[in-house]
């Protein structure tokens, strides 16, 4: 995609403040230098790069960040911090700028993967890993004798120990408060209903990233999370 | 009685334009003392000296008050038209209505009322001031050259070719520093060897040149002209003048446990050792930690083999004390050591290497006779990698600063290694290059497109060591933006260049300053850049910043030429604005002499009691003693109590 | 202070001292004033106790100048001054034989010396003999001092206004203090004029401001100035607000320690720039 | 190498409170279990809590709520340790990431602190910032010389490796107690307990979970990541791996299962949380280890370890 | 209450890093207010207090004193004496009722132009919020 200047923000050197909720703040520093994406365990297999995502943001070229597919492709491993010879933290970045993508109405979708397998769970029983959380992905008899088939209760038995870690009530209660006090629960609740943009392929073509795919396993192609 | 002439400088319109002249011309003249007050378009052209020079002469003027731009700039031009009137120089006081008034003040009001009141202060002060007389002081026409570097070599020989004495001071055992471990330089290809060697016996045989290798500067004491040094020669124990530079003791000695340094930690040297064939002197010298003789008391080969007996197990360490004119520091710099760089596998990885190391491996004086083979199993690369800005340019772990030489040396090492090994792939990774210099970048374009090294510009995020004993190199092509992994049998680390580790040490004992790098400090960066803050010492090569050979040169020849114009004179000028005790007035309780940063008070006889004195050649003119003197029994001419007392006064 | 005498006599026999600086009864003032024993016939008569306040070692300079050998009876305070004066080249430490005796305050008009609240050395650092117990040193409490810097600072000007005001520049409290030994002291200088001679707040002023920070860091707090200031003129408030703002800055209780140089005159590289720009209400 | 200055300043208190990371109580409750277990054998008594939640930092990464939202919860959190008076040890790189960072952001921002505290004034409680949060490596690292003393089922003979996750070292540089790159914590304790570490070249890179990427973009990324890692551990032939992370441990696991079963390639080898480790050397029950939770089973790994036991009992007579 | 004419400072720079950025504050044209009368030292290691005490005295509402920062002094040291002298002077000043914010102590490098223009606006405005508190000696002197 060609960037034609005018797409930039004016004054744009520091308005990456905005996206940042100016927490991340030395993102000027950058060098360019590359060191980061070298060694990015997202950017190894796919057109994510974080280098080019600070230096869009330091041009002013904003919206194509947020509207990036790439966006959402953080490992949040943070390798990108621990090498930066500049000490940028861009993983605390990148969750930041995802709040603004959102905001944008961008990236919805992907927040509406994670709400249920999390979320629900922690307003419901304060952890947020469920106990019956199967290996997605594996027949149940396979499943069935390593246990991963969501019986985690059996196990537990086993070792001798509660068939379930319990919260206690007046925790859950806790939770729930702050929940409804900070506006968690109406998030929750209209996660789903949230307008979702379509998101673009800003870095790289879906094309590359199935050939990036084929050259890791092209065994991965059919390998959905649905049980068979 | 005074009488006073005030000029008035419009400066063209940078001061009129704000300042109304006239008006404080007219007002000035009113001022008690002020016998003559004018204003000139430009004061400081030969017009404006003539006028002031001719109402000198006209209105008999014993003071002069110029009002125009800051001292800093023209008051030794206004001072020259003072002593073409046979008149004391320091009998003139100027007023800074440009810098601190009318280019500072946008209302015309206001900045006409400041000006006005700057002249009036300096007319009050410069009835105070009195005439002052320059100090001459001696001055030892020889320099001391701390580092034999080629940067001090170069300095030694200019200084010692102008006739003067040097004294040229080592810390290792030869001269030649770094450029004599290099192999080829830049960008002509050159054998450095085969440059530097001949210089280096030039300074041996120089009769004016004096070399102190093995040998630190201890204490510096005294001012410009007039340095004492004390240098301190450790223990070698061996001795000079009888050694004949045969070797027969390093080839017989038993214990081979030390790096060699020279090899850059390569391969292992005896205990006994000539640092290298062509070192100069060709003296060897014995390592105390590692010895036998001098450890366990054992063996004692050397003292057997030498035939000169030469050896001395008993040497101790000397001081001797110089008298020197003027300092040139070149202590040159040292390459860092990478170990912080973890992700590089922190010098864990036999084939990962620094530049240094990498210039020793392709030397013919190298441990491998300049055969280029991996350490760890003698295989010939096949694919190397260059990784340069390790600790340049980097906050987090090394330096922020760009150590300049690393984009020229490794598109030197891409090509060496291209000539060892022609089929081979060489990758360089780099942010910049950074190549200006006189046919520079036409060496890296020749590297990248006759040799065909290619270059990827993104920096080296991790080397990950491989079962086959490959080392994967990940880097950026930023270029495209994407992610790259080399797999490669050599890396090559271009580490940053920093000072030297007793950097800071010999500067605090310099008593020059030095940037928070550990770089010495230049007096100014662009107009003295080879003058430090202490008059007198001189600074050359890298130990100012980093620094390739040819700066190096430059800059040793310049402090050279800087040491001759110093010692063409027969004395010194000082200036006259020291301090000087009125001993009727001085107590004695010397507690001047204690905040006295250069040591110019000593203790005297006054009568009966002991009072506090002034070395008038060591005194700076501070005037902490003046501040500390509660009974202000010290004056500092030019900045007298007097003096300052009318400036502050309404 | 049996001891004391004792060990004076003692010390003239064996021809230690050929004076001794001390306190006498004196009948016509029918007070104890300060005394120079040439003869060991005297001793008899030394007093020290709690109406032995002077500080001795003002007179010191001039004596050690007639005599080669002196023997002086030092309290804590007095002896905080001493040790200022040596590192000062006043006084030649060979010539001092030093007394100290174990202080347990002094009484100004019947009541403890304020000075003795704040004493952080009840016995002189410089001691060749020592008579009575340490006390162990406790921290200053500085109370008028405390109420001076609990006020704004228009009331606090308003408080010295009055106070400078009264001031008929008669340097009484210069020639009382051990440390006021310049040979041409600023206030008398006429080139240039810093303090003007005449009796006026702002002259005044500047007398005393120039007074307190001259014995910054050397103020060993003994306290006669404030004593003999016939004006009542509070002049320890000053000296304790300089020696409490060096104590705070640079940890320094000016003559403790001997041979300690003045903290004014010491390189201090690691100051904390706050010291210049901190506020300290 | 690990760095002295900061284990200086780590203190191994008597008595500390143990937070259970959720994914150690749903999916591998032995790394809990172990560690309650462990800790008292090495003097350190633990303290549990009913009241003690998710960390709840994850849900802020995820995006599922702001962090005006979680960083209450966290500091609900980290309050049930204060109100004991005990400092924290987490047994997930999670935990310790999401405790830490947002207990420093807290601390740094006493606004930010008014506010959260105003909401947990609410539910009765306040957080003060007082206590510190220590990771298990860093407090199982401090006490290796009584590991070594009572380790009484030494791991003569078998060999692991190492896999440190992402969330301790590298989001940590500066304060973490290792190298980022080059760490040998657990290399040391390992070894102190008599096993055999066996290096490979992945060593450093991430399981492949990516926090969430597990989830959204499995097949793209996050699935090809693991298999690498794997590929890599499988290639050196250790009995386990050793995590100190129950994430990247149930990624590493769990995908093995996946593979096998997608029959991309064959996968069988056990991981296993430090805890659990020391928790076998230690001689806790082995049914507390709880291997049954693991997807790839550890019944190889038991059989070899109880024969060179076995083999070791016979050789001492 | 607004002070109806500008505060007088007193500005003691030393030549070597502090008079040159006033000089530089010129050349790069930073205006600041006219107000600011400046007097040469060699070195902010020359001031003695009883300069600033006079200042006060003879009726300045301020007084600024600047040198090289710690460590580039060019006499090597004199900038550390300066900072001892003057910490004890502003304390007994602020004792007897001139305000801390009458004194400004700091350190402004030769290149530091902007800086010195800067601090004498802001210290400009900070003696005019002082406006209402008591005047320098000299005022107060006049006043009874």
């Amino acid at each position: 995609m060609r960037e034609s200047q005018l797409d930039w923000l004016p004054g744009y050197d520091k308005k990456f403040a905005e996206v940042t909720h100016d927490m991340v703040n030395d993102l000027e520093k950058c060098l360019q230098c590359g060191k980061c994406t070298s060694q990015c365990p997202a950017a190894k297999i796919s057109s994510y790069n974080p280098r080019r995502i600070i230096r869009d943001l330091r041009v002013g070229n904003i919206e194509k960040v947020i509207s990036s597919q790439e966006l959402w492709l953080c490992f949040f491993c943070g390798s990108c911090y621990a090498v930066c010879p500049r000490d940028i933290n861009f993983p605390y970045a990148v969750a930041m700028i995802r709040y603004a993508a959102l905001d944008k109405g961008y990236g919805w979708s992907e927040v509406q993967k994670v709400k249920d397998p999390y979320a629900q769970d922690y307003y419901k029983t304060g952890l947020s890993v469920s106990p019956h959380e199967t290996n997605l992905g594996v027949k149940k008899e396979v499943a069935k004798n390593s246990h991963t088939d969501g019986r985690m209760s059996s196990v537990r038995e086993k070792m001798g120990i509660a068939p379930e870690r319990e919260v206690s009530e007046q925790a859950i209660s806790e939770i729930r408060f702050i929940a409804d006090a900070t506006g968690m629960t109406d998030l929750f609740k209209d996660i789903d209903k949230k307008e979702n943009k379509e998101k673009q392929w800003n870095y790289g073509s879906p094309a590359d990233m199935v050939k990036i795919k084929r050259a890791g396993n092209d065994k991965f192609e059919d390998l959905q999370d649905k049980e068979d | 009685m005074a009488r006073i002439g005030v000029f008035i400088c419009h400066c063209g319109i940078n001061i009129s334009s704000t300042v109304d002249v006239e008006k404080v011309t007219a007002t000035v003249k009113e001022l008690p003392d002020v016998a003559f007050a004018m204003d000139y378009k430009f004061m400081c052209s030969s017009p404006g000296q003539n006028m002031i020079r001719n109402a000198i002469r006209e209105h008999e003027l014993n003071r002069i008050v110029v009002a125009s731009c800051s001292p800093s700039m023209h008051l030794p031009t206004f001072q020259k038209a003072l002593l073409n009137e046979q008149m004391n120089p320091y009998l003139i006081s100027m007023a800074n209505i440009r810098e601190q008034c009318s280019w500072v003040t946008k209302d015309r009001e206001a900045a006409t009322q400041k000006a006005l009141d700057l002249v009036t202060r300096q007319i009050k002060r410069v009835s105070h001031q009195d005439e002052l007389f320059d100090i001459d002081v001696e001055l030892h026409k020889t320099a001391l050259v701390i580092g034999g570097g080629i940067a001090g070599i170069q300095a030694a020989l200019d200084i010692a070719d102008g006739d003067r004495k040097v004294i040229l001071v080592e810390k290792s055992p030869s001269l030649g520093g770094k450029m004599a471990q290099l192999d080829e330089t830049f960008p002509t290809l050159d054998c450095s060897q085969c440059i530097l060697t001949p210089k280096m016996v030039e300074v041996a045989q120089h009769p004016n040149i004096r070399i102190m290798v093995n040998s630190t500067i201890g204490k510096v004491d005294g001012f410009v002209g007039n340095f004492k040094v004390t240098i301190n020669r450790k223990a070698t124990y061996v001795d000079e003048d009888k050694c004949i530079g045969c070797g027969v003791c390093q080839s017989k000695c038993p214990s081979e446990v030390a790096p060699n340094e020279f090899n850059a930690g390569l391969e292992k040297r005896p205990s006994i050792y000539i640092p290298f064939p062509q070192a100069v002197p060709a003296v060897p010298i014995i390592d105390p930690e590692n010895c036998l003789k001098l450890t366990k008391g054992t063996c004692g080969i050397c003292e057997k083999v030498c035939p000169a007996e030469a050896i001395r197990y008993d040497d101790e360490p000397k001081e001797i004390e110089v008298e020197v004119g003027a300092i040139i520091a070149a202590i040159g710099y040292r390459e860092m050591n990478p170990s912080v760089y973890t992700e590089y596998g922190g010098n864990r990885y036999p084939d990962v290497i620094t530049g240094l190391q990498f210039e020793r491996l392709v030397s013919s004086t190298g441990p491998t006779g300049g055969e280029l083979i991996r350490l760890s199993d003698g295989k010939v690369p096949r694919r190397i990698v260059f990784v340069k800005c390790v600790g340049s340019r980097d906050e987090d772990k090394g330096h922020t600063y760009c150590s300049g030489i690393c984009c020229m040396y490794t598109a030197k090492h891409a090509m060496l290694y291209k000539h060892h090994v022609p089929d081979g792939d060489a990758y360089v990774c780099y942010i910049d290059i950074r190549s200006p210099g006189k046919s520079y970048d036409e060496f890296v374009r020749r590297a990248i497109e006759e040799d065909d090294v290619r270059y990827l510009r993104g920096r080296a995020g991790r080397i990950m060591k491989l079962k086959n004993g490959q080392y994967r190199v990940y880097t950026e092509d930023t270029l495209i933006g994407r992610p790259v992994a080399i797999d490669a049998d050599m890396v090559v680390l271009a580490s940053a260049v920093e000072p030297q580790g007793d950097a800071i040490k010999l500067a605090q004992i310099l008593g020059i300053s030095y940037d928070k790098d550990g770089f010495f400090n230049e007096a100014h960066p662009k107009l003295k850049p080879v003058e430090t803050a202490t008059a007198g010492i001189f600074l050359a090569g890298a130990c100012q910043g980093p620094k390739d050979i040819p700066a190096s040169v430059q800059q040793g020849s310049a402090a050279a030429a800087k040491v001759l114009s110093l010692f063409a004179r027969d004395t010194l000028k000082k200036s006259a604005r020291i301090a000087m005790v009125d001993p009727s007035a001085c107590t004695g309780c010397l507690t001047c002499a204690y905040v006295c940063h250069y040591s110019a008070i000593e203790e005297a006889d006054f009568g009966r009691r002991k009072v506090s004195k002034v070395i008038s050649g060591k005194c700076q003119g501070c005037g902490a003693c003046v501040a500390t003197c509660k009974g202000s029994a010290i004056t500092l001419a030019g900045f007298s109590d007097d003096e300052l007392f009318e400036e502050i006064v309404l | 202070m049996k001891e004391l005498i004792v060990k004076a006599k003692e010390l003239f026999e064996l021809k230690i001292i050929e004076v001794l600086l001390g306190w006498k009864y004196d009948e016509i003032i029918s007070d104890v004033r300060p005394y120079l024993f040439k003869d060991i016939s005297e001793i008899d008569e030394l007093i020290y106790d709690r109406r032995s306040v002077h500080n001795l070692t003002n007179y010191l300079p001039n004596i050690t100048k007639r005599y080669k050998k002196v023997g002086i009876v030092l309290k804590g305070c007095d002896g905080r001054s001493l040790t200022t004066q040596i590192v000062e080249h006043r006084i030649n430490l060979n010539q001092i034989v030093a007394l100290a005796v174990g202080c347990e305050g002094v009484d100004i008009d019947e009541k403890q010396a304020p000075k003795c609240d704040d004493c952080p050395t009840n016995i002189s650092p410089i001691a060749d003999y020592v008579f009575g117990e340490k006390k162990t040193a406790t921290e200053p409490g500085y109370d008028q001092l405390k109420k001076i810097e609990a006020m704004t600072d228009p009331e606090r000007w308003d408080f010295f206004a009055v106070e400078f005001d009264k001031c008929t520049r008669c340097y009484a409290c210069r020639q009382i203090c051990p440390l006021c030994y310049c040979e041409l002291c600023i206030a008398d200088q006429h080139e240039p004029k810093w303090i003007e001679a005449s009796a006026k707040l702002s002259s005044n002023t500047m007398w005393h401001l120039t007074r307190a920070y001259h014995l910054a860091g050397r103020c060993s707090d003994c306290g006669e100035c404030d004593r003999i200031c016939p004006e009542d003129i509070p002049l320890r408030l000053l000296n304790n607000a300089v020696e409490k703002s060096v104590l705070e800055m640079f940890n320094v209780r000016a003559g403790t320690i001997p041979d300690e140089l003045p903290p004014l005159v010491v390189l201090a590289k690691e100051d904390p720039d706050e010291i210049l720009g901190g506020r300290h209400e | 190498m690990p760095r002295q200055e900061i284990l200086d300043k780590i203190k191994v208190s008597e008595k500390m409170f143990l937070f259970k990371p959720c994914v150690g109580s749903n999916k591998y409750p032995g790394i809990i279990t172990s560690a309650e277990d462990i800790f008292p054998k090495l003097d350190v008594e633990i303290e549990t809590s009913e009241d003690q939640a998710c960390c709840g930092g994850f849900l802020t990464f995820t995006n599922v709520a702001q962090p005006t939202s979680t960083m209450p919860a966290v500091a609900r959190n980290l309050a049930l340790a204060e109100e004991k008076g005990l400092d924290t040890i987490t047994l997930c790189n999670g935990c310790y990431t999401f405790l830490t960072e947002f207990g420093h952001f807290m601390n740094d921002r006493p606004p930010v602190k008014g506010v959260v505290n105003v909401i947990l004034s609410m539910i009765g409680r306040e957080f003060k910032g007082s206590q510190s949060v220590y990771h298990s490596i860093e407090i199982l690292y401090k006490l290796k010389d009584k590991i070594r003393e009572r380790t009484i089922r030494p791991l003569e003979g078998m060999k692991f490796a190492t896999h440190y996750g992402c969330h301790y070292l590298f989001a940590f540089k500066k304060t973490a107690i290792d190298d980022p790159f080059m760490p040998s914590v657990i290399e040391e304790l390992v070894r102190d307990m008599g096993g055999e570490i066996v290096e490979y070249p992945e060593a450093r890179s991430c399981c492949g979970t990516g926090l969430t990427q597990v989830i959204l973009h499995k097949e793209e990324i996050s699935l090809p990541h693991t298999k690498t890692k794997l590929d890599s551990i499988q290639s050196v032939k250790p009995d386990a791996v050793i995590g100190v992370c129950p994430y990247c441990i149930a990624q590493l696991d769990r995908m093995q299962q996946k593979f096998n079963y997608r029959k991309i390639g064959k996968y069988e080898t056990p991981v296993i949380h430090i805890t659990q480790l020391i928790g076998l050397a230690l001689g806790i029950e082995e049914k507390r280890l709880g291997f049954g939770a693991h997807a790839i089973s550890f019944d190889k790994f038991m059989q070899k370890f109880h024969k060179l036991e076995k083999a070791r009992g016979e050789k001492n007579g | 209450m607004k002070m109806n004419k500008e505060p007088q400072i007193l500005g003691i720079l030393c030549k070597w890093c502090s008079y040159t950025g006033a000089d530089l504050a010129g050349t790069s044209r930073f205006t600041y207010p006219a107000n600011v009368k400046i007097v040469q030292v060699p070195c902010s290691g020359r001031v003695d207090p009883v300069m600033i005490f006079k200042a006060f005295v003879e009726g300045y509402d301020g007084v600024m004193v600047s040198g090289c920062h710690p460590g580039d002094c060019h006499y090597g040291t004199g900038n550390y004496h300066a900072r001892r002298k003057l910490a004890v002077a502003r304390r007994l000043l602020n004792f007897v009722g001139i305000n801390y914010d009458r004194m400004h102590f700091t350190w402004i490098s030769a290149a530091e132009g902007k800086k010195f223009a800067d601090e004498c606006t802001q210290f400009t405005q900070q003696l005019k919020d002082l406006a209402d508190k008591p005047k320098t000696l000299a005022r107060k002197e006049l006043a009874k």
